[in-house]
């Protein structure tokens, strides 16, 4: 625990030499750090090298229809320090193009792949963009919010019509499934 | 017929050949497929092929209400559910800002541990299975069916058991449990020389193990392998201890580690971690006599719970490695996004694929299940 | 030709059906003694007395049925027809088919035929698995053959004849003190080591090898065509353990004591079988050759020096 | 002349039904009789987890409950099963590997749908990646409803079937063959137009006899064009094959 007590005054030394980050001290050995999108390298990099970082835990993406952007978290663990850093970068989603962290971590590479197969974000540099999951899946990349899961389904799947005699008693006496 | 992702424009050198390794297959963990390129019994290339197992479970959690998502998160991982539901369970946790009573914060260290337990025999159970010896998976699958009597008894399933809720659990243990679950333990512990003799000290598993797939030190590191994995690679890391949750400071353990990094390493690592999850429980068993109080913090209506805005990272060590669950909401009453980090996402695809270059045929199966490579986490 | 009485037509034709109609039916009765045997070790009750009866009248009335061309089917009656003939010439009480027309190096001929029937069937079908099983079969028979081939003809020196119905014979007369595993012990545990491998169980089960290569040889194996490996699986067994008997064990003057010693035979193998994992094809090799090869070696010193 | 319209086609074979039990001879019926009763006794399961229910199998397999007493056993490739447990939801992806597997299985086969999910998409019927509906893509003999199954309730399913196949009644896989038209047409709208298995099965149809008016239709229709296109094409570079298998490439 003590360790992660003197771990923003020190980070903040770090963090003071790259452009346009800002962190927040978080409970439980979190920190959040937002980063802009030509800084994060940079920054996982002096994470990893200064700080220990070198645990990449996941990449996870975030679609925010509202403000058109997607936003990136980077989850590093510091084994010495043990600590955890969230990376927040939010990128447009038109173009919907960052750069790849493939050779500062290597588990990024799965996590790009994935995030390029449901949200169509396209990592550049990533070693291995292919499909994995949803190879026989020709429709938009699933995971973004304005792909209507319940629609997909309604117009391409059939339903068993369940309508059990209990629930037509119920139904005649003006009952029912609520939904 | 070709599968999807077949490339029919390569042509291999004569002497090379590819073979399907499955998705219906003996030699693979759940429903997965591993295509290779040999050369004899060489591995040249693997290219994993997952997706089998796909369901969605991401885009389906942001469609249903925080607490209806219980039901759904302990399916990501089948042989080891409860990790995920302790993960989820805390995300929303520290999202809506609820304080798990003492007493639920034992019982949930117990249902992990329980769940360990069973998963490790499982894989036990499989790994000897690849290599023909059965027995050892039929008298495992039976001890862990015992395990298994103790978790329907607590919960009212065996498999799926949507125990742990945010907040706490779902209902006190029913009386006599405890002393249930002890004789279950001690009979793991009367048979445990047999595994031993069995499997654990078979000549004929040793030479099946050692030496293969070995995962070096900084390799295991910088490819983010994570648990047991890592562990048998030399690395004590495990999230109990140093991202602890729950009342793990409270317990005494050890994290068993080996440092050679291959198959046989794997299993003792995780033959050792059985005797620690014992451990455990007993320790576990022994305060819950004597902690009462409530099970559950009070909860808000579920049906219109809106958590507040923010996002929570929890990590959770199960029986395969680190689960991450990124939870994100906007104050709403369903979850915005929720990611799940399995640990075989890495151990299944990236790592699998590394190790597996190199191996021999006879190995694939071996390395899958000692990597203990789960299909259904990495797939979601 | 041995000092037997000389055989009438008629009764050399009911030796022809009857002996391989009799291995069948002890065959059916180890193969279930096998795996009531192996659900005890593994703590479950088993299947029932007629299980393997119902599997092979079940696979044999399949309804549909794949070829894969005419390969596959000439392989399999080459696989029934090698283990039916090896029946014919070897001799049980009351039996003698062609054994005394043949002798034991006829009967280790016709026992490579169908494993070569199997290589030759599963060509046909392409697929890999197959392949690879079949390469590893041949392979595992180079293993198992080196021991197998000293220990037989360590006991042909030791008994003088390499005709089966004579080395019955002398064992009969002579007693338990002349049978095999007295006289030759080193012998009879290499014979019974590399018979082990002969029938590819853990831990030299490398071609079948469910988790690595999905049954190898079986693979594309459908309806009738598994239906003879069944049959063909009750002729192994039964070969096996005749042989080992006939060779080892004094062989037999009646079913009474001939019968148990089969069965004693097989439950060795597979009480062995259900406490080992798979080797490694190499690993097979480099052990077959070592121990088992060493022991027969010694073994075969030691006959030559009494002799 | 009559006006009548042969209700055979010209290139349907004469037995293309299965006669009725009074049709058939004594010797006939009491083989028949002896068959089914070796079926139901000898149950091949096909080692395929195509999703979460499998985790319940072991303990069905192992020795607590032990499925080997009725004869239940598990068997590696499809070739040599009688017996497709669909274990739990299927995504698109698994449903054309289990196709393809029910395609490669000999008759008599039997298909059985383990939890919810089978019948109705159960705890995931709004997600976009699983079938709703099994019996759609291929024939059932029965559902197990629940997430998961209890082995109890596998093992009943299984007493089930085997009653079933006993009394000769569990000949779903006929429907396979008889309403062929329409599985192909439900597994075209999933899988796309081009959508075909290495297995003819309206071939094996004609040959085994189960030729029925729903065999071939408008998605048979395209399959043969689609066939005959294809070999066309390439036929040097297909090595021969059995007659009842055709590949196309």
């Amino acid at each position: 625990m003590s360790q992660s007590k003197g771990l923003p005054s020190s980070l903040d030394v770090i963090l003071h030499e790259i452009p346009g980050v800002r962190m927040t001290p978080k409970e439980g050995r979190r920190i959040r750090v937002d980063s802009t999108p030509d800084s994060l390298p940079a920054l996982l990099e002096l994470l990893k090298g200064r700080m220990g970082f070198m645990h990449l835990s996941a990449i996870s993406c975030v679609d925010w229809p509202e403000t058109d952007e997607f936003e990136l978290v980077y989850h590093v663990w510091s084994h010495e320090r043990k600590s955890l850093v969230s990376a927040h970068v939010s990128i447009a989603r038109d173009p919907g193009r960052f750069v790849s962290v493939y050779d500062i971590h290597t588990p990024a590479g799965f996590y790009e792949r994935d995030i390029h197969e449901m949200f169509g974000v396209v990592f550049v540099g990533s070693p291995n963009l292919r499909k994995f999951i949803l190879t026989s899946w020709d429709g938009p990349p699933p995971m973004l919010k304005s792909f209507d899961t319940l629609q997909y389904v309604n117009d391409t799947y059939a339903w068993v019509d369940y309508r059990p005699e209990w629930l037509r008693d119920i139904q005649g006496k003006g009952g029912g499934i609520v939904s | 017929m070709r599968p999807e992702n077949y490339n029919p424009v390569q042509h291999p050198p004569s002497h090379e050949y590819e073979l399907y390794f499955g998705p219906n297959h003996p030699g693979i963990e759940g429903n997965y497929a591993i295509r290779v390129r040999l050369n004899g019994d060489l591995i040249q290339e693997a290219i994993t092929d997952g997706g089998y197992l796909h369901r969605g479970f991401e885009k389906l959690m942001e469609q249903r209400l925080w607490i209806q998502n219980i039901a759904l998160v302990p399916r990501i991982c089948v042989p080891d559910p409860v990790p995920m539901e302790e993960a989820y369970a805390r995300a929303v946790e520290a999202l809506g800002g609820l304080e798990v009573p003492e007493r639920a914060q034992w019982i949930r260290a117990m249902m992990l541990e329980m769940s360990r337990i069973c998963a490790h025999l499982f894989t036990f159970g499989g790994n000897a299975a690849t290599i023909g010896l059965y027995t050892n998976m039929f008298w495992g699958i039976t001890m862990r069916d015992l395990f298994l009597d103790i978790f329907e008894e607590i919960t009212g399933a065996r498999i799926y058991h949507m125990y742990i809720t945010p907040g706490g659990v779902r209902r006190d243990l029913p009386a006599g449990a405890l002393d249930r679950l002890e004789t279950v333990i001690e009979e793991l512990e009367r048979r445990t020389p047999e595994f031993e003799d069995l499997f654990f000290d078979s000549a004929v598993v040793i030479k099946r193990a050692r030496g293969v797939g070995v995962i070096s030190l900084e390799n295991a590191l910088a490819w983010g392998v994570t648990g047991p994995n890592l562990r048998a690679s030399g690395m004590p890391s495990d999230v109990r201890r140093d991202d602890p949750y729950l009342v793990y400071p409270d317990i005494e353990f050890d994290v068993p580690t080996e440092i050679e990094g291959d198959a046989l390493a794997r299993l003792r690592v995780r033959q050792a971690e059985v005797t620690q999850s014992v451990r455990i429980l007993r320790q576990v068993i022994e305060r819950l006599r004597m902690i009462e109080g409530p099970v559950r913090c009070p909860l808000p209506n579920p049906l219109a719970w809106n958590i507040p805005a923010g996002e929570a990272y929890t990590r959770v060590e199960s029986s395969k490695g680190e689960v991450g669950f990124f939870a994100v909401s906007d104050g709403g009453p369903k979850p915005y996004r929720v990611h799940v980090r399995g640990p075989s996402q890495m151990h299944a695809v990236q790592v699998l694929e590394r190790v597996l270059k190199g191996s021999r045929l006879e190995d694939i199966a071996q390395i899958m299940f000692s990597l203990d490579a789960c299909p259904p986490e990495v797939d979601r | 030709m041995g000092e037997g009485t000389p055989m009438g037509f008629w009764e050399l034709v009911a030796d022809l059906v009857l002996m391989p109609l009799v291995a069948f039916v002890v065959g059916l009765a180890l193969v279930l003694m096998a795996r009531r045997v192996r659900a005890r070790i593994e703590r479950r009750v088993g299947p029932p007395v007629m299980q393997p009866v119902y599997d092979i009248v079940k696979l044999y009335s399949k309804r549909t049925q794949i070829s894969h061309g005419w390969m596959h089917d000439v392989a399999i009656m080459l696989l029934l027809g090698g283990f039916i003939t090896a029946e014919i010439f070897l001799p049980v009480p009351g039996m003698n088919g062609l054994a005394q027309h043949g002798d034991l190096l006829t009967l280790i001929y016709i026992m490579m035929v169908p494993m070569l029937g199997m290589a030759l069937g599963v060509g046909d079908c392409a697929n890999p698995n197959g392949s690879i099983g079949i390469s590893r079969a041949l392979t595992a028979m180079l293993a198992y053959d080196v021991p197998y081939i000293i220990a037989v003809i360590g006991a042909c020196m030791v008994y003088g004849t390499s005709n089966l119905v004579e080395i019955v014979e002398i064992q009969q007369a002579g007693g338990p003190a002349t049978w095999g595993i007295a006289t030759m012990p080193l012998l009879a545990v290499a014979g019974l080591i590399s018979m082990h491998g002969m029938l590819g169980k853990e831990p030299f089960e490398i071609y079948i090898a469910p988790a690595e290569i999905a049954t190898g040889p079986m693979v594309e194996m459908s309806g009738k065509y598994m239906g003879a490996l069944f049959v063909m699986q009750c002729f192994q067994l039964y070969t096996v353990g005749v042989l080992y008997t006939t060779l080892f064990l004094g062989g037999g003057e009646m079913w009474l004591t001939f019968l148990p010693k089969v069965f004693a035979v097989i439950l060795v193998f597979v009480a062995i079988t259900n406490v080992f994992g798979r080797l490694r094809t190499d690993d097979v090799i480099a052990w077959m050759w070592k121990w088992p090869t060493g022991i027969a070696l010694l073994g075969l010193l030691l006959v030559m020096i009494d002799v | 002349m009559n006006e009548q319209v042969p209700a055979v086609a010209d290139d349907a074979p004469e037995a293309c039904r299965t006669p009725d039990a009074e049709e058939r001879s004594l010797w006939r019926r009491v083989m028949d009789q002896v068959a089914d009763h070796c079926r139901s006794r000898s149950l091949f399961v096909l080692h395929y987890c195509t999703g979460c229910g499998a985790v319940e199998l072991p303990p069905t397999i192992t020795s607590r409950f032990d499925m080997e007493r009725v004869g239940v056993s598990p068997m590696v490739t499809p070739r040599q099963a009688d017996l497709l447990l669909i274990t739990g939801y299927l995504s698109v992806k698994t449903l054309k590997r289990v196709i393809l597997s029910y395609e490669q299985m000999q008759s008599p086969k039997y298909v059985l749908g383990f939890g919810s999910c089978t019948i109705n998409g159960g705890m995931y019927w709004n997600s976009y990646a699983t079938v709703k509906r099994l019996d759609q893509y291929i024939p059932v003999d029965g559902f197990i409803a629940g997430c998961m199954p209890r082995p109890e309730a596998v093992q009943q399913v299984f007493l089930d079937l085997m009653a079933r196949i006993d009394a000769g009644q569990a000949n779903a896989w006929r429907d396979y063959y008889l309403d062929y038209n329409r599985y192909l047409g439900h597994q075209a709208a999933l899988f796309g137009e081009d959508w075909h298995t290495p297995t003819d099965v309206v071939a094996e149809a004609r040959h085994y006899g189960h030729f029925g008016p729903g065999t071939t239709g408008v998605h048979t229709a395209r399959l043969e064009t689609y066939t005959e296109w294809a070999m066309s094409k390439i036929p040097e570079l297909l090595p021969e094959r059995g007659a009842n298998e055709k590949v196309r490439p």
